[in-house]
């Protein structure tokens, strides 16, 4: 092809756009209503995960100390525990915390606790352990279980394990939808590409009978699908971002027990993804639906 | 230049327009094709064309068998080959400079060519007043105008056209005559399928003469056959 | 029937296609509308059917001034019109049987009638054998033809043909233009734009004749004007 | 018109779908996809709905009664609260009662309160007071506050004034949201029928040309609208039903702190909204598409 004929179809590609108005602004809003739905769901498992792994680095084990170990032991046990495979981070509650705590959970009721000194008061010293997946719960605590300085072990099994469903349950579903909607959006794109190539059916066959070659015929019209793509992405983006924008500004950062995203770290991955299904539905949407009139 | 040998074309409803045609055409020849509708006049030049295949025969178009023609080959033979259709064929939504431009740009003719040979077409078929036109701002006879002024821009070898003047009065009819007669002495091989009588009548070349799928008749310098 | 009063017609983009047209058609009249291509003819059948409205002047169809005419009387006016278009407009994904058909659902004829009159119509044209083909697979003289079927299936007043045998051969256009006589006789107004000069110096009806969008001719027994 | 007509234009109708299958199937995938869609915005918003309904009627105020109060007094003052405005429910808790859940709450630490009896032990006795809507709380508790019996009145401010505000805000988003999509699948489907009205204009344009009423040649297409309509909205209902189901099946009833709302109760609403806007949207694409092209 000679760069003067590229430059001839590229020409077409826009006259094209500027031709069929009607045609040209319904695929563009296809693809905008489209990328913007798309653009919600992606937004919701966003947060959905974003939520996830806030819950994930809450999930905790305590181990209560027997009264018997020393504070030197103590602090051994910790250093243990620390280098401990899966674990994040370990706090150590003396039995002074412990009664502060105590008292604190307890409120206005906690006068009940006055007879207790900080050093005699029953409560034992325990660590907490922060775990880095909740996967990985069962396996440190029943590490942990047996050791001789253990008085009890304590942690939310059916909190752990809830969270390990429900996550791995929304992150499948997530992934799922985000994959459904991305096909749903193509294909209703190439659905209004190919009704425009449709309703231009006899074009595309007069060129064929005055000797144009496929790809003469096909340039335009995928150039026409990219821009239109490109087009319909920024616009998209330029939607979603506005409604995410006042959502957030509404919701005040959070929503029940979501913590939003800040919109700086969802804009990259929409736009990205907003253009490159953008560009490959407009183009695939053309190059499919003129196939069947390029036989003539 | 065309040859049809042993050529059938039965269409898939199980009419056949065309049976056993044996039909040699050589290069610089003048040809009229006539018969009644629905004699197989239009299928003879889609065979040309490659629009359709034939059932069973061979075509021959500058030596190459249709039959066997790769897809990709098609577009080759079809700038070799200018057309007239009977229906026009226009591009509604381009002006009539561009439906003539459009020929030009699929050979890939650079833009100085386009410019200087667009414009003269356009003037010899009469039409340099309607260039930015749409062909539906168009009258039928300018339609048919526009569709041979763009079958002949590229110069191509053969012409082909299917009752290029049907909607036409006398006068301009005539006119065109004389463009392809001109083009045909130039050595462009000219097929038309016609029913202009007179037409047929003065200009003595050789006519073809199709009857329900056959051809009945075949002789140079012919008239139009009186069937009636 | 028919009258145009000072009648001018100027296209958007500034073309005038007809000025200052004064034309009286009476009832069972058979007139023949010629002239060259572009000189308007397609215009003043436009103008008839209200497929576009004058910019000057008054036109009255059956004492009706179309000028006046409100949008929903339209069809009504259509009806009584068979027109058989120049460029055929037959409906592509409906078969010969349901195009002609579907001119008398358009008027609620009874399924009865339409069973009777839409074959009748058929033979009259001469394509019995093609009822149940799409319009691609014919040939131009047959989609002709049906056009033609369609244009006269509810026995219209006024039918109007324009170039109706532009694509036939002269055999099926006598045919035709007997057809057409016969529905005249029948006491149908009969208007036909054609350029066929053989038909028009043999049937010695009325002839006007169009130059550039004005009437230079207008003659009861006419010939086709030799303006060469 | 005549009932043979009506006949006529309604059996045109279904033809046309025959007629044109590519253009069908276009079209009828266009509104599955949407309704899609929307469905699954509109579990997202029955689901929100109904978390939110559960979390309000978990608003609560205690009251503690003063010691010195008889009881006698203690049950006038239950029915004086249960007959207030806004009370849903009144639950008392003896001291007795109060000690059990403190060492419920405290257990393994609960030996702490060996030391006190049922009657003896120091916590007040209370009563709980559900509200039926979080918004009254604060008109409840101000109205209680000054009471002489009351020996200090607890409700979670914070938590009342976030359910209330996140509750709102998403009850507003999630209409906004739903009418945003009801809107753009309004406009996808519509545009999936103007595009496929463009594609045989030619054909609208000759029926003119014959003499057809504007109505004659918009029943069958206003009907195959309708048509493709219910087509399409069965098939959404369908597809949407499985995919809630595979979900509910998968989260087994809950998710997060979201309780899922079983599929019986959507099912009326999203094959009503489904209908409704498949019908509307195919008979109104079809009329407004068709508009344009009557003018000939
Ligand atoms: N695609 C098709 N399918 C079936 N039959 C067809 C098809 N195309 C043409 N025919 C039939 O083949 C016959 C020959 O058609 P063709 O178009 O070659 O006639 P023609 O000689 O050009 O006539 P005209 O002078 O009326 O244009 C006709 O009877 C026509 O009905
Ligand atoms: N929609 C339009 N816009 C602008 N100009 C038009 C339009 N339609 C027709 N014309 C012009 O008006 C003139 C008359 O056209 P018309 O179709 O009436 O001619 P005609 O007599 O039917 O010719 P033919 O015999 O070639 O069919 C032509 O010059 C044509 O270019
Ligand atoms: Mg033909
Ligand atoms: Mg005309």
């Amino acid at each position: 092809m000679k760069p003067r004929t590229f430059g001839y179809l590229l020409k077409e590609g826009f006259k094209n756009i500027g031709r069929n108005k009607v045609m040209t602004t319904a695929a563009v809003f296809s693809i905008i209503a489209s990328l913007f739905i798309f653009g919600v769901v992606l937004l919701i498992v966003f947060n959905v995960q974003n939520t996830a792994d806030t819950l994930d680095s809450q999930v905790e084990i305590i181990v209560y100390l027997k009264d018997e170990i020393s504070e030197a032991e103590v602090r051994k046990i910790g250093k243990q525990l620390e280098a401990m495979n899966g674990v994040d981070e370990v706090s150590y509650q003396s039995k002074a915390d412990a009664l502060r705590a105590m008292k604190e959970q307890l409120g206005d009721s906690g006068e009940i606790l006055e007879g207790y000194t900080e050093e005699t008061n029953p409560l034992p010293r325990s660590f907490s352990i922060k775990i880095h997946n909740p996967e990985w719960v069962r396996a440190v605590a029943s590490n942990i279980e047996d050791k001789p300085w253990v008085e009890t072990i304590k942690y939310n099994k059916e909190v752990v394990d809830t969270i390990e469903r429900v996550t791995s349950a929304m992150r499948n579903g997530g992934v799922v939808l985000v994959i459904i909607l991305a096909v749903v959006t193509i294909f209703v794109v190439s659905n209004t590409i190919k009704l425009a190539v449709i309703s231009r059916r006899r074009e595309i066959s007069i060129m064929k009978y005055v000797g144009a070659s496929d790809w003469f015929i096909r340039w335009p019209f995928v150039l026409e699908g990219a821009i239109l793509g490109i087009i319909g992405a920024f616009i998209a983006t330029l939607a979603i971002m506005f409604f995410y924008d006042s959502l957030l500004s509404k919701a005040g950062g959070f929503a029940f027990f979501v913590t939003l995203v800040p919109i700086e770290q969802v804009f990259k991955p929409i736009i990205l993804s907003f253009l490159a299904i953008g560009i490959v539905v407009g183009i695939l949407g053309s190059v499919i639906s003129i196939r069947k009139y390029l036989k003539v | 230049m065309i040859e049809f040998i042993n050529l059938t074309k039965t269409y898939p409803n199980g009419l056949t327009a065309l049976s056993n045609i044996n039909l040699k055409i050589e290069k610089g020849e003048f040809v009229f094709i006539v018969g009644a509708s629905g004699a197989g006049k239009s299928t003879l030049i889609k065979l040309i064309l490659r629009e359709i295949v034939p059932t069973s025969g061979t075509i021959l178009v500058k030596g190459k068998n249709l039959a066997k023609m790769k897809r990709r080959e098609i577009p080759l033979l079809r700038r070799n080959i200018g057309v007239v259709f009977q229906d026009f064929r226009l591009l509604n939504e381009r002006t009539v400079y561009e439906n003539v431009a459009f020929a030009m740009e699929v050979v890939e003719a650079s833009r100085k060519e386009i410019r200087r040979q667009v414009p003269m077409v356009l003037s010899l078929v009469g039409l340099s007043s309607k260039a930015k036109m749409l062909p539906s701002q168009l009258s039928g006879g300018e339609q048919q105008r526009v569709a041979l002024a763009r079958a002949i821009v590229n110069n191509p070898s053969i012409l082909i056209a299917d009752e290029p003047t049907g909607n036409l009065d006398p006068d301009t009819a005539w006119e065109i005559i004389g463009l392809l007669n001109e083009i045909n002495c130039r050595g462009t091989t000219v097929i038309m399928a016609t029913h202009a009588r007179d037409i047929v009548n003065s200009l003595r070349k050789r006519v073809v003469t199709f009857d329900r799928g056959v051809i009945v008749n075949d002789r140079q310098r012919g008239e139009y056959p009186d069937e009636a």
